[in-house]
């Protein structure tokens, strides 16, 4: 901390860091509150349709791979933990515990798209792809093709959240490795944080609503 | 002078149209009264306080409190007052009364396919008796349209998937529009017809002009039995299914616990989605229909299934 | 030096409650309680959620004003879904 | 008059000082540049040109509608013409139109930052604005599209032929520009304010921009999921909308409309924005109830969202819903009552001068009474089953948007000309295109509230010929509006040269942004200001003082 090689930039529009940090932090919340708009789209026709036909959600929900869903949610909570390490790797300027927390954040995100692949790969193959070749056996196979649709938009949208997150996250490590871009202006790192933490905000709701509809049955 | 009020105003040829009318006279009173008014107010400003004229122009005293309160509030009532006349009228407009003429209409582009409760089809014409209030049941083969009598002040999408209602007592016979007014497609400006309102009597020899060979509810026993539905719902069937007699407007226990009204909606779900609602104490066996049947032979069997409660009902 | 400990303590228990709730989600899910079930899978969410902004994303520590702009997304969302489901709801009131 | 602080401008001296236009030359310059003037700029030209793509299909479609039957285009063609126009006239004309333009030059200038929070987002919002443009011409000259600016499924994602996937392609590129403007709007209003200038001396230009910027940001990316889901049903063939498989089309209206009623309101706004400058400054009185007309502001834009089923009212949606989303729609026209009122209360006392931009101020006080008064028609939930759907609801809206937003455009534009040029435009010229438009646009709208009520229905080539007197009626306007169009476009650019040249002031207006040079430098202001006391400190009496010395 004691050596400050680089003081941080201020862009020319700005007065003083704080105005450009506090500029940054509610530009990414108000980012973040778009996003949750966009997913919110998505969760009300979840809403809607587990409303109007809880027997094919249930039914579908069955046919969902619980042990991968449920290992990716711990994978990602704990990548969040990690990512919130790192973001405090940055605010103490540690670059080396920064790029190594980094590192491993990115490889717990690719950890989940591996299981996430295996797990449509598995879909896939049970014809459980929405489409043409869709074929279920279960009392009400439309309504359940209605739910796969759900899961498949839904998931998909996340994994390419979290597959954005895991470029981004290596690009980060990288400059954090090779430039000490992010000494003493960790608020890139800040708001990388803030993304990821929202990736695995919507997992934890997305793994309930689709994975553990009327497990019990 | 009631050419020129023609020229500009619509026909009310239903009950409907003297309570809409009602409101938007209402309505074009106040709303003129108000543009008047900021008109007038502004104009007279701009006039008097125009940069040169000799007026005192000191700062008026006291806040702009009381100003604000007075056009926050006057509006709010009155657009209260607007609001629960209108739902009341809107209101009556959705509750079709009971005892009126059941006729089924099937959108599809582009044209107005219409089954009247005898069998009788027509296609983009409506013939109606006038004083009978008529109910219209609706769905849509493809996409959504709109079934719109301005003259009756009607109006109401026709959705795929589901039946709309809706109804109207004509009042004054006569020849009018009917336009499909949910953009459906290339030709949905051609997707027109006409209502013919006529007095009873004329109705009756229209009635007669052209025999009918079977009523709508006698077409949906035959498809009834054709579609091999009795195969299962005919009481000495081996198939553990329900009964279909009085079905309609009963109470039905489903198997997830609730309990619905076997309304038209409920039996044309039962016969495209059957396993949208199953019936509580049965297999989930009957199989879909959606594809294989008709917007209009599934309306013939609902027609049907309707008919058998009616004439359970006469017989108790 | 304390305040760091004290930061990393906070995100290793958060974490832990986390997996906790992880793990109380999927027993629950299997026990039949009928309504309550979608109804606990939904309150253990929201409270992981909360756990993860005030914590993780450091809203707990945050300006008031970051506070409103956190809360206007969910907020919004709350408008639409109680608006769009007034229709879904009552469509077959008659 | 000049009592505030903040009037001590330095003197003009355009000599010595190179202006945002002129101090760097080359294409690449405008085309790379952060400075938010010269995105601004940008914007213009690219709104001018969707404009008039939007014109040409409006003025076919009006000549189209002169005889009852589809004789000067077929039915197929008219359909994509009403599709072009209100794709483009709503995503690619008039929803950026006085954010994009006026906004991001006067925002900063407003405000006394020297420039938006995220400068490189900002441009990066005008490529997106571009990229999406280029999808929409691309769909519209590949074979265009027939669904109506509304998209409504199943029709757009099952039955419709056109190119729909790439219009909906980029109306939701376009939408993340507006998304990134919205967000650099909120941002700079919050964190960029100049010293003293707090949130009750704000102009109301800035309030409104601010409403609207929470609408682009809160609303917009539901649009963007609704259309992709659209689209995404309509290239795999099975979706959220498609009854097939038990899906709602209702629910994409839904979608639909909790976007698109709010942004009516984003394309609302930021006129009342303008509105609120010109009526002070032309009439030298403070605005009257300021704190009132920006809360106003704040409640359209939240009541705004509450609203959208009023779209719904015969789509077979619950009919308690419709009861909900009626009330509501009354509750959120108080704000624009209250509104009007207080413009009005504004001209009391004070010294009206009747320059082309106070003239459009009251255009649009009037016309916006006018639409949105039959917004109450369409509000009221038995009325609006006759009228849905016809052309009652058009001359509504172009009431509202037409004769309300586009004048505040206009009126916008000519009043800070002199800022963004540096030049005056023509004053003769300039009330003549006003009076036109006026005229002409009256004549085009109104006849279409009584062909509503008669019940011709919108999207309809075909119609009863006892619709035709109207309708004539009608395309006659349309003519005299696309005259009175065409006028602006050349006078303004003529006025680039040969205009009277700009003093840093030209109308003794109060606000941070005539406090500078005109046109002003690339950082603003040469010192950053210091905020003492609210806007629009005007003094009729002064003013009459004033006169009366410069007579004598
Ligand atoms: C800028 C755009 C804009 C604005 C601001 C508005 C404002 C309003 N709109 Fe409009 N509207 C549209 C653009 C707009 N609208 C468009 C584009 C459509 C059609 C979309 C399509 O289908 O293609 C539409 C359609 C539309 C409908 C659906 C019609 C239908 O399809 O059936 C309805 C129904 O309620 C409605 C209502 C209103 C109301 C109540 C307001 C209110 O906000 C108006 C408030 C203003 C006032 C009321 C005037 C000022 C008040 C006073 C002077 C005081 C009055 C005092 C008393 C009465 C006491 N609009
Ligand atoms: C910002 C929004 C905006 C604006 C500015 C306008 C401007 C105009 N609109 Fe538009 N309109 C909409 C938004 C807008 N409209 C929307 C959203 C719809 C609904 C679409 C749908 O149903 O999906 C609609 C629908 C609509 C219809 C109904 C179509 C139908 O339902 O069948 C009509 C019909 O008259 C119409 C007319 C006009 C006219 C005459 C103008 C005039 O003000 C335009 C004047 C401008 C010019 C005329 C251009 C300048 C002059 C020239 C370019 C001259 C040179 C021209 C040639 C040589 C050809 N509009
Ligand atoms: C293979 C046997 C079978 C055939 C064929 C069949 N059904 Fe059914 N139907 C059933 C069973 C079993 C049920 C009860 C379970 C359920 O609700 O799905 C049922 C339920 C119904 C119901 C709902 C009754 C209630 O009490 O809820 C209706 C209405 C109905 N069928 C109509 C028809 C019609 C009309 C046809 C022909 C077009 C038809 N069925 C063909 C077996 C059949
Ligand atoms: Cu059918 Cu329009
Ligand atoms: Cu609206």
């Amino acid at each position: 901390m004691s050596s400050s090689p680089t003081t941080p930039i201020l862009a020319h529009q700005f007065e003083d860091a704080t105005q450009q940090r506090d500029a940054a932090t509610i530009g990414m919340w108000l980012f973040i509150a778009t996003e949750i708009l966009f997913f919110g789209g998505m969760f009300l026709g979840y809403t809607v349709y587990r409303y109007t036909y809880p027997q094919a959600f249930a039914e579908g929900s069955q046919h969902t791979l619980i042990w991968f869903g449920g290992t990716n949610a711990a994978v990602l909570l704990i990548s969040s933990t990690t990512m919130a390490l790192a973001v405090h790797a940055a605010s103490e300027n540690r670059r080396a515990l920064l790029v190594s927390l980094l590192l491993g954040t990115a490889s717990l995100g690719a950890l989940f798209l591996v299981i996430k692949g295996f797990e449509y790969a598995h879909e896939v193959k049970e014809n459980l792809l929405p489409g043409s070749s869709f074929h279920i056996v279960a009392a009400e196979p439309l309504k359940a093709e209605m739910f796969f649709y759900i899961y498949w938009l839904m998931t998909g949208f996340h994994a390419l959240h979290v597959a954005i997150g895991v470029v981004l996250i290596l690009i980060f490590a990288a400059r954090a490795f090779f430039t000490n871009a992010f000494v003493n202006h960790d608020t890139p790192v800040d708001l990388l944080g803030l993304y990821w933490h929202f990736v695995d905000i919507v997992w934890v709701f997305l793994f309930p609503l689709l994975y553990l509809v009327d497990r019990h049955s | 002078m009631r050419q020129l009020f023609s020229f500009i105003f619509p026909d009310q040829a239903s009950n409907l149209a003297p309570s809409v009318d009602a409101i938007f006279f209402a309505l074009v009173v106040l709303c003129s009264v108000i543009t008047l008014l900021v008109f007038v107010v502004a104009l007279f400003f701009c006039v008097r306080f125009r940069r040169g004229s000799k007026v005192d122009r000191t700062p008026p005293k006291g806040g702009t409190l009381r100003f604000e309160i007075a056009w926050t509030l006057i509006p709010f009532f009155v657009f209260c007052g607007l609001f629960f006349w209108a739902a009341d009228v809107y209101f009556a407009m959705s509750r079709p009364p009971g005892g009126a003429t059941e006729i089924h209409v099937v959108g599809k582009q582009w044209m107005w396919k219409i089954q009247h409760p005898d069998g009788r089809r027509e296609i983009n014409e409506l013939h109606v008796p006038v004083g009978r209030p008529v109910q219209l049941i609706m769905t849509s083969e493809d996409v959504i349209h709109d079934f719109f009598v301005p003259a009756f002040r009607a109006k109401q999408d026709v959705v795929p998937g589901r039946y709309t209602t809706e109804w109207f007592t004509p009042t004054k016979p006569g020849r009018y529009h009917l336009f499909c007014s949910q953009y459906c497609g290339t030709n949905h400006s051609t997707m027109v017809g006409w209502v013919y309102v006529m007095e009873p009597a004329e109705h009756a020899r229209w009635l007669n002009q052209v025999a009918v060979s079977e009523s709508l509810v006698a077409e949906g026993e035959r498809h009834f039995h054709s579609r091999g539905c009795s195969g299962c719902h005919a009481p000495n069937s081996q198939i553990h299914a329900p009964l279909l007699e009085g079905i309609y407007g009963k109470p039905v226990p489903l198997s997830d616990g609730t309990i619905v009204i076997a309304d038209e909606q409920y039996l044309r779900d039962s016969i495209l989605l059957p396993n949208k609602q199953v019936a509580a104490g049965y297999e989930p066996i009957m199989p879909t229909f959606q594809g294989r049947i008709s917007e209009e032979e599934v309306n013939a069997i609902v027609a049907y299934l309707k008919h058998l409660t009616d004439s359970e009902r006469s017989q108790q | 030096m304390n305040a760091n400990a004290s930061a990393v303590r906070t995100y290793i228990l958060t974490e832990i409650a986390l997996l906790g709730l992880l793990a109380l989600t999927i027993c629950v899910a299997y026990l039949n309680l009928g309504l309550l079930n979608p109804i606990i899978a939904g309150a253990i969410s929201v409270t992981s959620a909360t756990l993860i902004i005030l914590n993780f994303m450091h809203v707990r520590h945050s300006k008031p004003l970051l506070w409103i702009f956190v809360a206007a997304g969910f907020f919004w969302l709350g408008i639409m879904f109680a608006l769009a489901l007034s229709d879904f709801l009552t469509r077959h009131w008659r | 008059m000049s009592a505030v602080p903040m009037q001590a401008a330095p003197q003009y001296a355009p000599a010595l000082q190179p202006t945002y236009l002129n101090v760097q030359r080359t294409i690449r310059s405008w085309l790379l540049t952060t400075d938010h003037k010269r995105i601004a700029l940008l914007y213009m030209v690219s709104i001018t040109f969707f404009f008039f793509v939007g014109g040409v299909a409006a003025t076919l479609m009006r000549l189209e509608l002169l005889t009852p039957r589809a004789e000067l285009v077929t039915s197929e063609t008219y359909n994509k013409l009403f599709t072009i126009h209100g794709v483009v006239m709503l995503w690619f004309f008039l929803i950026p139109s006085i954010p994009t333009v006026l906004g991001n030059f006067l925002v900063p200038l407003m405000i006394g930052a020297r420039d938006v929070a995220f400068p490189r987002l900002n441009l990066a919002s005008w490529y997106l604005f571009m990229v999406g443009g280029a999808f929409t011409l691309f769909s519209i000259i590949t074979g265009g599209v027939d669904t109506g600016w509304t998209f409504y499924t199943p029709y757009s994602s099952t039955y419709s032929n056109g190119h729909v996937v790439a219009m909906a392609a980029g109306i939701f590129i376009a939408g993340f520009g507006s998304i990134a403007t919205g967000l650099n709007f909120i941002v700079t209003v919050h964190t960029m304010r100049a010293p003293g200038l707090t949130w009750w001396r704000l102009p109301i230009f800035i309030w409104s921009l601010y409403t609207t910027s929470i609408i682009l940001v809160l609303a917009t990316p539901v649009l963007a999921i609704t259309l992709a889901l659209m689209a995404l049903e309509r290239i795999f063939g099975v979706g959220f909308f498609n009854p097939a498989i038990g899906g709602d089309p209702l629910l994409f209206q839904h979608l639909f409309w909790f976007y698109s009623h709010p942004a009516v309101y984003i394309m609302i706004l930021p006129g009342m924005g303008v509105v609120s400058e010109l009526i002070p400054c032309f009439s030298r009185r403070p605005l009257f109830g300021y704190k009132f007309v920006a809360v106003a502001s704040v409640a359209i834009g939240v009541l705004g969202f509450l609203v959208w089923g009023h779209h719904m009212f015969v789509s077979s949606q619950s009919i308690y819903a419709g009861m909900i989303f009626s009330i509501l729609s009354f509750m959120v026209s108080i704000p624009s009552a209250i509104k009007v009122f207080n413009w009005t209360a504004t001209l009391y006392k004070g010294s009206i001068r009747f320059q082309t931009p106070m003239l459009y101020a009251l255009f649009f006080i009037g016309l916006f009474t006018i639409g949105g008064l039959t917004g109450l028609f369409l509000a009221c939930l038995a009325i609006d089953v006759h009228v849905h759907d016809t052309y009652f609801v058009i001359a509504h809206f172009h009431y509202i948007m037409v004769g309300g937003m586009v004048m505040a455009y206009l009126g916008g534009i000519h009043f800070w000309w002199p800022k963004i040029t540096g030049r005056m435009y023509p004053e003769l010229p300039a009330k003549l295109a006003a009076l036109t438009v006026f005229l002409g646009f009256n004549l085009t709208f109104f006849p279409q509230f009584i062909l509503g009520y008669l019940g011709m229905p919108r999207r309809y080539p075909v119609y009863a010929p006892e619709f035709q007197v109207l309708n004539v009626l009608s395309t006659a306007g349309a003519s005299i509006l696309a005259v009175g169009y065409l006028l602006p476009l050349t006078y303004l650019l003529w006025s680039l040269r040969y205009g009277r040249i700009a003093t840093p002031n030209p109308w003794e207006a109060t606000g941070l942004e005539w406090t500078t040079h005109s046109p002003p430098p690339k950082d603003n202001f040469e010192t950053t200001p210091l905020v003492t006391a609210g806007a629009y400190k005007y003094d009729s009496q002064a003013a009459e003082a004033q006169r009366e010395v410069a007579h004598v």
